[in-house]
């Protein structure tokens, strides 16, 4: 499996450009920075609901900040609802029968692999 | 000499053949005999169509035997009806003693031939005289002698198969019996009316009315005639017999005896007791439609399971005679004519096939059907006239039997009979089974290793063929047996004194 | 030339050919080279009689008089006109083709074959154009008996219990059920010409209608309609232009002709339509139709499949007619067409891949696609057509159907039709599907599509095999797309009584 | 000539020549150059109908052209002209003729002014497109196609019937705004359904496009469902029970993407709920409504197109496409992971993107007919779209957990033709004006309000926020190979199953009832060879004496009944 290495072994300067400009990703600090950062746009725009005049169409659009409280309360539902709805749903990939398209592998021969190995 | 020749032709149809009987017995060869016998059967044939055409438009001959007037004398009556029964009778005899010949030859030793074509000549006289005669008791005579001569015919088989001594022995006992019954039937006739021509008869018994002896009579006379017709149950004597019958015999009987019974059954019915008495109804539908029914199919399925191939086409001539009873039995115009046409198409039908068997055996020195195994290579055209004439049996359309279908069918729709209707075509599905064997085993099994089999002579195909080419020719344009046919009947029923629904 | 010569030139050329294919059994090239001929002339004379017929022309030809009133008559009406031309046409296609697969597989008893052949399809054109119910029945018959040696021809003991099923079914319907309704037709009618707008109206108490029907629906036998379908699978022991002219050219093809004649001639659509006699078979039909297609989906003979189909497709004809509706008949007359084209490709496919890699069952082909590409790209072309899809021609006849189906109220037979539609789908598809798309077991063929090299080269059947697959395949979409032509050829088809037209 | 001159005769011609051109640039660029060639045919012909024919008697229009046919039209080749590039590796020439072919119905249809040809095309989309499934070539595949091919075929069937009963009430066959009421509307309505993937007809999407191959899951999520939308949009404007059907729709598909693990399928069920927004659209039926859907279908072919072509791009790479054998492709892949992101971007909606432009049409025109409830559920449709399109994809593709994959950069045609597909999205997002002045009516929108950009802010960065600190504590559940049971259940499992039983019970009682009948059969043909055999009473030769007795026995009988 050539396709597989492990992460340590690998060459950054193989990467292309954009993807080493992209590797601080990785970094646990700075994926809570961006977390934060996420919280602080959050906010701006909650607060931004006072700032201008909205052409409502029903009511519930004028308590401030709805959209955003609605969105916040409506994702984590429905993360929550589906992952109860695994538990119903779910089945091994060759539930219907042993080769279907979620079980298939696909052979190696067909890729076009490149080493990015150090 | 010509006017006097044709003046007395309806005498000469009998005499002819009877004269010449004694003199073939003098010939001395086999050869010459034959020469002889097939040149009276000519002569014979050529009667019978000059009578024939005589009667087409509907005049009845008349023909009082020695010049003495009936009642007291003994009439020849010659009408549509049985002027056409006398066409087939001499017309097989004119076809079957060609073909006789070659297969004689092969079937009986050289010093019996002589008596073997007498005794032919003698059958022929007989089955003649039955149908031309207008006297009951002639009819009785005439009937012991084709009767006798076809036992002698039957037991000249036994140089091949001794059985044939048998199975003429039970003919003998039974034809016996049957003449005995027929003959008490006449004598009860006879005292109730005193006088034994047949047109008197019918308007004596007219007159006199209904009788337990009467009835008596009838019955006598309906069971005698069904053992010589080989009406289902009283059929046993005929598969032995034609079976182990020389095949230039079987060709010729099943062809024309039983037909000539059937005529006789049918002159007495309508002729004599002229319908005009409700037993006579109740007995033909109660017994003889029954039993020709199940004739039809006991006899076909029998048939289905033979190995003999003359053997299973005896059964299936008991079966057929089950599809002329049973068109007597509807008691209607088209029932009637159904019945007569088959009278003709069966025979033609059935002498093709018997000769087609006879061929076989020529060829093969078989008569069973496993011996048959892929022969219609070696012998096409013996093996073609047969599934011709099969179709035929069969009833396929451009062929005989499909006419005789056709009009047994409609007879039996016309009454509203469905059962009956579909039980016709039931029945003839059966003839396809037994047929088809036979076929498949002609042209679709290996013939055996190291067999030999070259096709017929000349002389027996062509005979053979001329009959096939009737049943075909008279299958694609019926217009003129099914007219006869229709004419008899109309003759037949006006000759009966009921009144016609 | 006048049209009525040329009709019987084209009864007369197949018939004819027999004798030379017969006389050149010996130079196989020569033998084939008339057959080949034959069919090419033969079509071109029914080319001609339908461009006179377009023209006005309406010839009528009468042979002879089997009975009073009963004879042999050819004349020319739309539906026998459209047969004509497909049994003739096709008839070149499977000449050719019977070349490359008799010689490619080897089979024995060539002359045989294409003497029956001819035979076939002199009777085909027979029934074509019969001006009468007996002239049909006849030919019918001819056809059967014709066909029984092509069902045989292997002679092994499967092919002779299939020939025998066979003949026994087609017999024995057309003998116990047919036959009888001819007579009866012809009792109460006393006519059996085809009339526009039928003869029986007025002549047969109405509650009898659906009885005469029946007698029809199940004496016609070739029009397999359950339960008397089992000859179709059955046969299917024959080489497989048989199969083609079984199910494409000939056989089938007369059964749903003459059951669209008998419904548009003799009892009429509009009677039909106001008895309601028909309903029953309706339903019948439409059951025949999903019954048939799931036995189809449950038989891994690819042969045998395909002959399931064909049960399943002729009754949608057989559905027209019982619609009794202008564009029911007009919908079963085209599909007569559609089918034919379509299905005569699918049998030939089949035989195409037994010459070309002996492999029978559908399970076994997988992977064979890119080894045979133009016979598994017509299979799926054909299959299209037969599911009734655009742009091929059947999808036109479905249209029809179901218009008529919608006309007649009979909203359950459109659903029927899908289903229907949808089980084609189901057990057609996968055939070609398999072949293309599925790697064949244990190797592996998996690449996200992204290039198709063909592994081994082709491996097709010989080229007299697979020309005439891909003329017939196109011949599907060109019927797609010059359907308006043949729809105002079908408008011909009188359906009124001529006194209210 | 032009009269003839249908776009999708343009394709069926390409179609038919393709295989008789040699593989390599002379295909490729026959490719490229027939979507241009079909636009030239309606580019600047004006509106009306054209190749009109009177066939057996009913008045056929291969082509209308009107602002809704022109604007799918146009859009339909666009996604073919980008296909075309995406595929320019392929050597596959049943995929390649199969593409011309559908792509070429779906044209077909949309121009086509009667029923009649469009059923002919309905159909041709159907079947020409299972070839982009089968040319997978394996065995799941190809069962795959057999059932996406039934549920095709079953709506084009559904929609011969609608068409022939409709002919019948009406006489006529035009393709124009039907009433639900009759049966016959009702099976077009249906057939319509089916393929625009109403719930519980919605499941042979989800089956099928993640069984296509690369570049057949890139064509088919352009254009048969988006066929369907037009349709329904020409059929059944203004009809109410769609805005229920499509709130439905965008609701129920997004429950399914967030625990689905194939991305291609992720891609499919937000196809789907991207669609409940158009069918709103339609439902609406007002001017506004309808250029929503017109605009959001033309905004979602392009951005879903992207989407599968950078999913597609993966699994060409590293052979699969399920999040939980992906992650930390943004190393090895980072202009897939780039595209893909406008791909996401455009579809959650965000300002500046394709996406915001068209779906706030539909939003508003649902707010201004005041469907209170439906207006709510669109809202949260959105943010879960984005939840599982615009983060759920590009984050286990290309980020999360680093899986090890190291594949190659996609090919640079694919690059290529993500990049233009890119660039369209963005392109739209900023300038909508053009897009604007082709939708069927003329209204007067204008989407980038401070209010309308503030909101949609809002609803995105919660939902973002959302994600992220479930992300966080972990309650966000992880991708799990799985099958998820849907609608297919009933056709994959319990049909079979019912099927398996009645059949038994079928074949049971046929077995039966043939054995009973054999041992009948059986026993007769015994009787009857019993009776009638060589050796049976009525073949046997009888002793002279019982034949004499049968004699005396009918001759009694006979008097007797005589007598009588």
């Amino acid at each position: 499996m050539t396709g597989h290495s492990d992460g340590s072994k690998d060459d950054p300067k193989a990467f292309s450009w954009l993807s080493r400009h992209l590797l601080w990703v990785d970094n646990p600090r700075y994926v809570d920075r961006l977390v934060w950062g996420l919280a602080v746009v959050c906010l701006a725009l909650a607060s931004a609901d006072f700032a201008y005049h909205k052409h409502s169409y029903f009511p519930i659009e004028d308590i401030p900040g709805f959209y955003g409280f609605y969105g916040f309360v409506m994702c984590a539902a429905l993360v929550i609802s589906a992952k109860g709805l695994r538990v119903l749903l779910k089945r091994g990939e060759d539930y219907y029968a042993p080769n279907t398209v979620e079980a298939e592998e696909h052979p190696e021969f067909d890729l076009d692999r490149e080493k990015f190995d150090a | 000499m010509l006017a006097m020749i044709e003046a007395n032709l309806p005498a000469l149809q009998v005499v002819l053949p009877l004269i010449a009987a004694p003199l073939c017995a003098m010939l001395g060869t086999g050869r010459r005999a034959w020469a002889f016998a097939t040149l009276v059967s000519f002569v014979a044939f050529a009667i019978a169509i000059s009578l024939f055409i005589a009667t087409m438009g509907g005049t009845i001959i008349s023909y009082e035997m020695g010049g003495w007037a009936p009642p007291i004398g003994i009439e020849y009556r010659v009408d549509t009806l049985n002027a056409f029964v006398l066409v087939i009778v001499s017309g097989m005899a004119a076809l079957v003693l060609p073909y006789a010949r070659r297969i004689v030859d092969y079937e009986i030793p050289a010093e019996r031939q002589v008596l073997f074509y007498t005794a032919f000549l003698l059958c022929l006289t007989g089955l003649l005289g039955v149908t031309i005669t207008g006297d009951a008791f002639n009819v009785f005579v005439f009937l012991e002698i084709s009767s006798l001569s076809t036992y002698a015919l039957i037991a000249s088989g036994a140089w091949r198969n001794k059985r044939a001594l048998t199975a003429s022995y039970n003919y003998l006992i039974m034809g016996t019996i049957g003449a005995t019954f027929f003959v008490i039937g006449i004598g009860m006739l006879y005292m109730i009316t005193g006088t034994l021509n047949m047109a008197d008869l019918g308007e004596k018994i007219a007159a006199h009315g209904d009788s337990r002896t009467l009835r008596t009579g009838f019955v006598f006379i309906l069971i005698g005639i069904g053992l010589k017709l080989a009406m289902f149950p009283l059929h046993l004597w005929l598969p032995n017999a034609y079976t182990f019958a020389p095949s230039a015999v079987t060709a010729f009987v099943a062809a024309t005896a039983t037909k000539v019974a059937v005529y006789v059954l049918l002159r007495f019915m309508f002729t004599i007791f002229g319908f005009d008495y409700a037993f006579q109804a109740a007995t033909l539908e109660n017994v003889v439609l029954p039993l020709a029914i199940v004739a039809m199919f006991a006899a076909s399925l029998v048939a289905i399971f033979q190995d003999d191939l003359k053997r299973m086409l005896a059964y299936s001539s008991i079966a057929q005679i089950g599809y002329i009873l049973l068109g007597l039995a509807f008691l209607t115009h088209t029932g009637l004519t159904a019945s007569i046409v088959h009278l003709f198409n069966h025979a033609v039908t059935k002498g093709a096939l018997f000769m087609v068997a006879g061929c076989f055996i020529y060829a093969t020195g078989s008569s069973s059907i496993t011996s048959l195994r892929g022969i219609g290579r070696d012998m096409p055209w013996t093996t073609a006239a047969f599934v011709i004439s099969g179709f035929s049996l069969i009833g396929l359309p451009l062929t005989v039997g499909f006419i005789s279908k056709w009009y047994l069918v409609q007879a039996a729709i016309e009454l509203g009979w469905w059962p009956v209707a579909l039980l016709i075509m039931g029945s003839s599905l059966l003839a396809i089974v037994y047929i088809w064997r036979v076929v498949e085993q002609a042209y679709l099994q290996p013939a055996p290793e190291g067999a030999v089999r070259r096709e017929a002579p000349l002389s027996m195909l062509v005979p053979t063929w001329i009959l096939v080419g009737l049943s075909v020719w008279f299958g694609v344009s019926a217009t003129m047996t099914v007219g006869a046919a229709s004419r008899a009947a109309t003759s037949l029923i006006s000759s009966s004194q009921i009144m016609w629904q | 030339m006048t049209d009525t010569t040329a009709l019987l030139l084209a009864l007369g050329l197949p018939a004819a050919a027999t004798f030379l294919i017969a006389a050149l059994g010996s130079r196989p090239n020569l033998r084939d080279g008339v057959s080949v001929t034959t069919s090419v002339a033969t079509f071109a004379v029914v080319l001609y009689l339908l461009n006179g017929f377009l023209d006005g022309a309406r010839p009528s030809v009468t042979l002879f008089e089997v009975l009073p009133g009963l004879v042999l008559n050819f004349a020319i009406e739309p539906l026998g006109m459209l047969f004509a031309t497909v049994a003739s046409g096709l008839w070149i296609v499977t000449a050719v083709y019977s070349i490359g697969y008799m010689r490619g597989a080897g089979e024995k008893k060539q002359t045989r074959f294409y003497i029956c052949f001819a035979i076939a399809i002199s009777a085909a054109l027979g029934i074509a154009f019969s001006g009468n119910l007996f002239t049909l029945f006849i030919f019918y018959e001819v056809l059967t008996i014709s066909t029984y040696p092509l069902v045989a021809h292997k002679e092994t003991p499967e092919a002779r219990r299939g020939a025998r099923i066979y003949l026994g079914i087609l017999m024995t319907t057309s003998i116990l059920f047919l036959l009888v309704a001819v007579i009866w037709t012809w009792n109460i009618a006393g006519t059996m010409d085809f009339r526009a707008g039928g003869i029986l109206e007025g002549r047969i108490d109405p509650v009898y209608v659906p009885l005469l029907l029946a007698l029809f629906a199940f004496g016609i036998g070739k029009a397999a309609l359950m339960p008397f379908h089992r000859w179709l699978p059955a046969a299917m022991v024959a080489p497989t232009p048989v199969s083609a002219l079984l199910h494409a050219v000939a056989v089938v093809k007369a059964g749903v002709f003459t059951m669209l004649k008998v419904g548009t001639y003799i009892f009429g659509v509009g009677f039909l339509s106001r008895t309601g006699a028909s309903e029953w078979l309706v339903w019948l039909a439409a059951a025949s139709i999903l019954i048939a297609s799931i036995i189809a989906l449950t038989k891994d003979d690819l042969k045998e499949r395909l002959a399931y189909s064909t049960v399943s497709q002729l009754s949608y004809i057989t559905l027209g007619m019982a619609l009794a509706n202008q564009m029911g008949v007009v919908g079963g007359a085209m599909h007569i067409v559609m089918h034919a084209m379509g299905k005569i490709t699918l049998f030939m496919c089949a035989g195409a891949i037994y010459v070309a890699a002996h492999k029978t069952k559908v399970s076994e082909l997988d992977g064979l696609g890119r080894k045979m590409p133009f016979t598994f790209i017509a299979f799926t072309l054909a299959s299209l057509s037969i599911i009734g899809l655009p742009p091929f021609g059947g999808a036109w006849s479905k249209w029809y159907l179901m218009l008529s189906a919608a006309e007649a109220k009979h909203l359950v037979v459109i659903g029927v039709l899908m289903v229907s539609s949808l089980l084609n789908v189901a057990y057609l598809l996968p055939v070609a599907a398999r072949a293309f798309f599925v790697p064949p077991r244990g190797g592996m063929a998996h690449s996200l599509g992204a290039a198709a090299a063909p592994q081994g080269g082709l491996a097709e059947a010989p080229a007299f095999c697979v020309i005439p697959i891909c003329v017939t395949a196109i011949g599907c979409i060109i019927l797609f797309f010059s359907v308006g032509g043949l729809y105002e050829f079908l408008l011909h088809i009188p359906i009124l009584p001529e006194s209210t037209q | 000539m032009p009269e003839l001159l249908s776009p999708a005769l343009v394709y069926v011609v390409a179609a038919i020549l393709l295989p008789f051109i040699p593989q390599g640039l002379p295909r490729q660029i026959t490719m490229l150059a027939v979507p241009f060639l079909g636009v030239a045919v309606f580019w600047d012909l004006s509106y009306g109908t054209y190749g009109s024919l009177n066939l057996m008697g009913m008045h056929v229009g291969l082509m209308r052209i009107d602002a809704l046919s022109y604007i799918f039209g146009l859009i339909f080749s666009l996604a073919a002209f980008l296909a075309a590039i995406y595929a320019w590796h392929l050597r596959d020439t049943v995929q390649q003729v199969g593409a011309l072919l559908y792509i070429g119905s779906a044209i077909g249809a949309v121009f086509a002014a009667d029923l009649v040809t469009l059923f002919v095309f309905w159909e041709g989309t159907a079947i020409a497109s299972v070839f982009l499934i089968w040319a997978r070539r394996t065995e799941g595949s190809y069962a795959t196609g057999m059932r996406y091919l039934i549920v095709q075929i079953g709506s084009g069937l559904l929609l011969l019937a609608g068409i022939i009963l409709l002919y019948l009430e009406t006489g006529s066959i035009a393709f124009n705004r039907m009433e639900l009421g009759s049966l016959a509307t009702w099976a077009i309505f249906l057939a319509f359904g089916i393929k625009c993937a109403f719930p519980l007809l919605h499941n042979w999407l989800q089956d099928a496009y993640p069984a296509a191959t690369v570049t057949g899951a890139v064509i088919l999520s352009a254009f048969t469902t988006k066929l369907a939308v037009y349709a329904l949009a020409r059929g059944f404007p203004g009809t109410e029970m769609l805005i229920y059907i499509g709130a439905v729709m965008t609701l129920f598909p997004i429950f399914y993407a967030v625990i689905e693990n194939d991305l291609r399928r992720v891609l499919a069920y937000s196809l789907n709920n991207q669609l409940g927004f158009m069918v709103v659209g339609i439902g609406i039926g007002t001017p506004l409504a309808l250029n929503g859907t017109a605009a959001h279908a033309f905004c979602h072919i392009l951005y879903k197109a992207l989407l599968f072509m950078s999913v597609g791009a993966v699994l060409f790479r590293t052979g699969t496409a399920k999040g939980s054998e992906l992650g930390g492709l943004y190393k090895t892949m980072p202009w897939t992971m780039v595209f893909c992101v406008v791909g996401a971007a455009s579809i959650s909606a965000f300002p500046l993107f394709s996406g915001f432009i068209s779906k706030s049409l539909i939003l508003s025109a649902s707010a201004d007919e005041g469907h209170y409830i439906v207006w709510l559920i669109l809202l949260f449709a959105s943010a879960g779209v984005f939840h599982h399109s615009g983060i759920k994809i590009p984050y286990f593709a290309f980020f999360a957990h680093d899986s090890g994959k190291r594949p190659k950069e996609a090919p640079l045609h694919m690059l290529i033709a993500m990049g233009l597909t890119a660039a369209l999205c963005i392109g739209i997002g900023v300038y909508p004006a053009p897009l604007y002045a082709l939708l069927p009516y003329d209204v007067d929108y204008q989407p980038y309000t401070t209010a309308h950009v503030i909101t949609q802010l809002q609803l995105l960065f919660f939902s973002a926020l959302a994600f992220a600190v479930l992300m966080k504590t972990g309650i966000y559940p992880p991708e799990l190979r799985s099958t998820n049971l849907d609608t297919d259940w009933t056709y994959r499992r319990l049909l079979p199953a019912a099927i398996g039983k009645l059949q038994n019970a079928v074949v049971g009682t046929w077995r039966f009832g043939v054995r009973l009948t054999e041992a009948r059969l059986d026993r007769l043909l015994t009787g009857v060879y019993r009776a009638h055999g060589p050796q049976g009473a009525l073949a046997r030769t009888w002793p002279t004496g019982s034949m004499v007795l049968w004699i005396a026995v009918l001759l009694g009988v006979t008097l007797l009944l005589t007598y009588m």
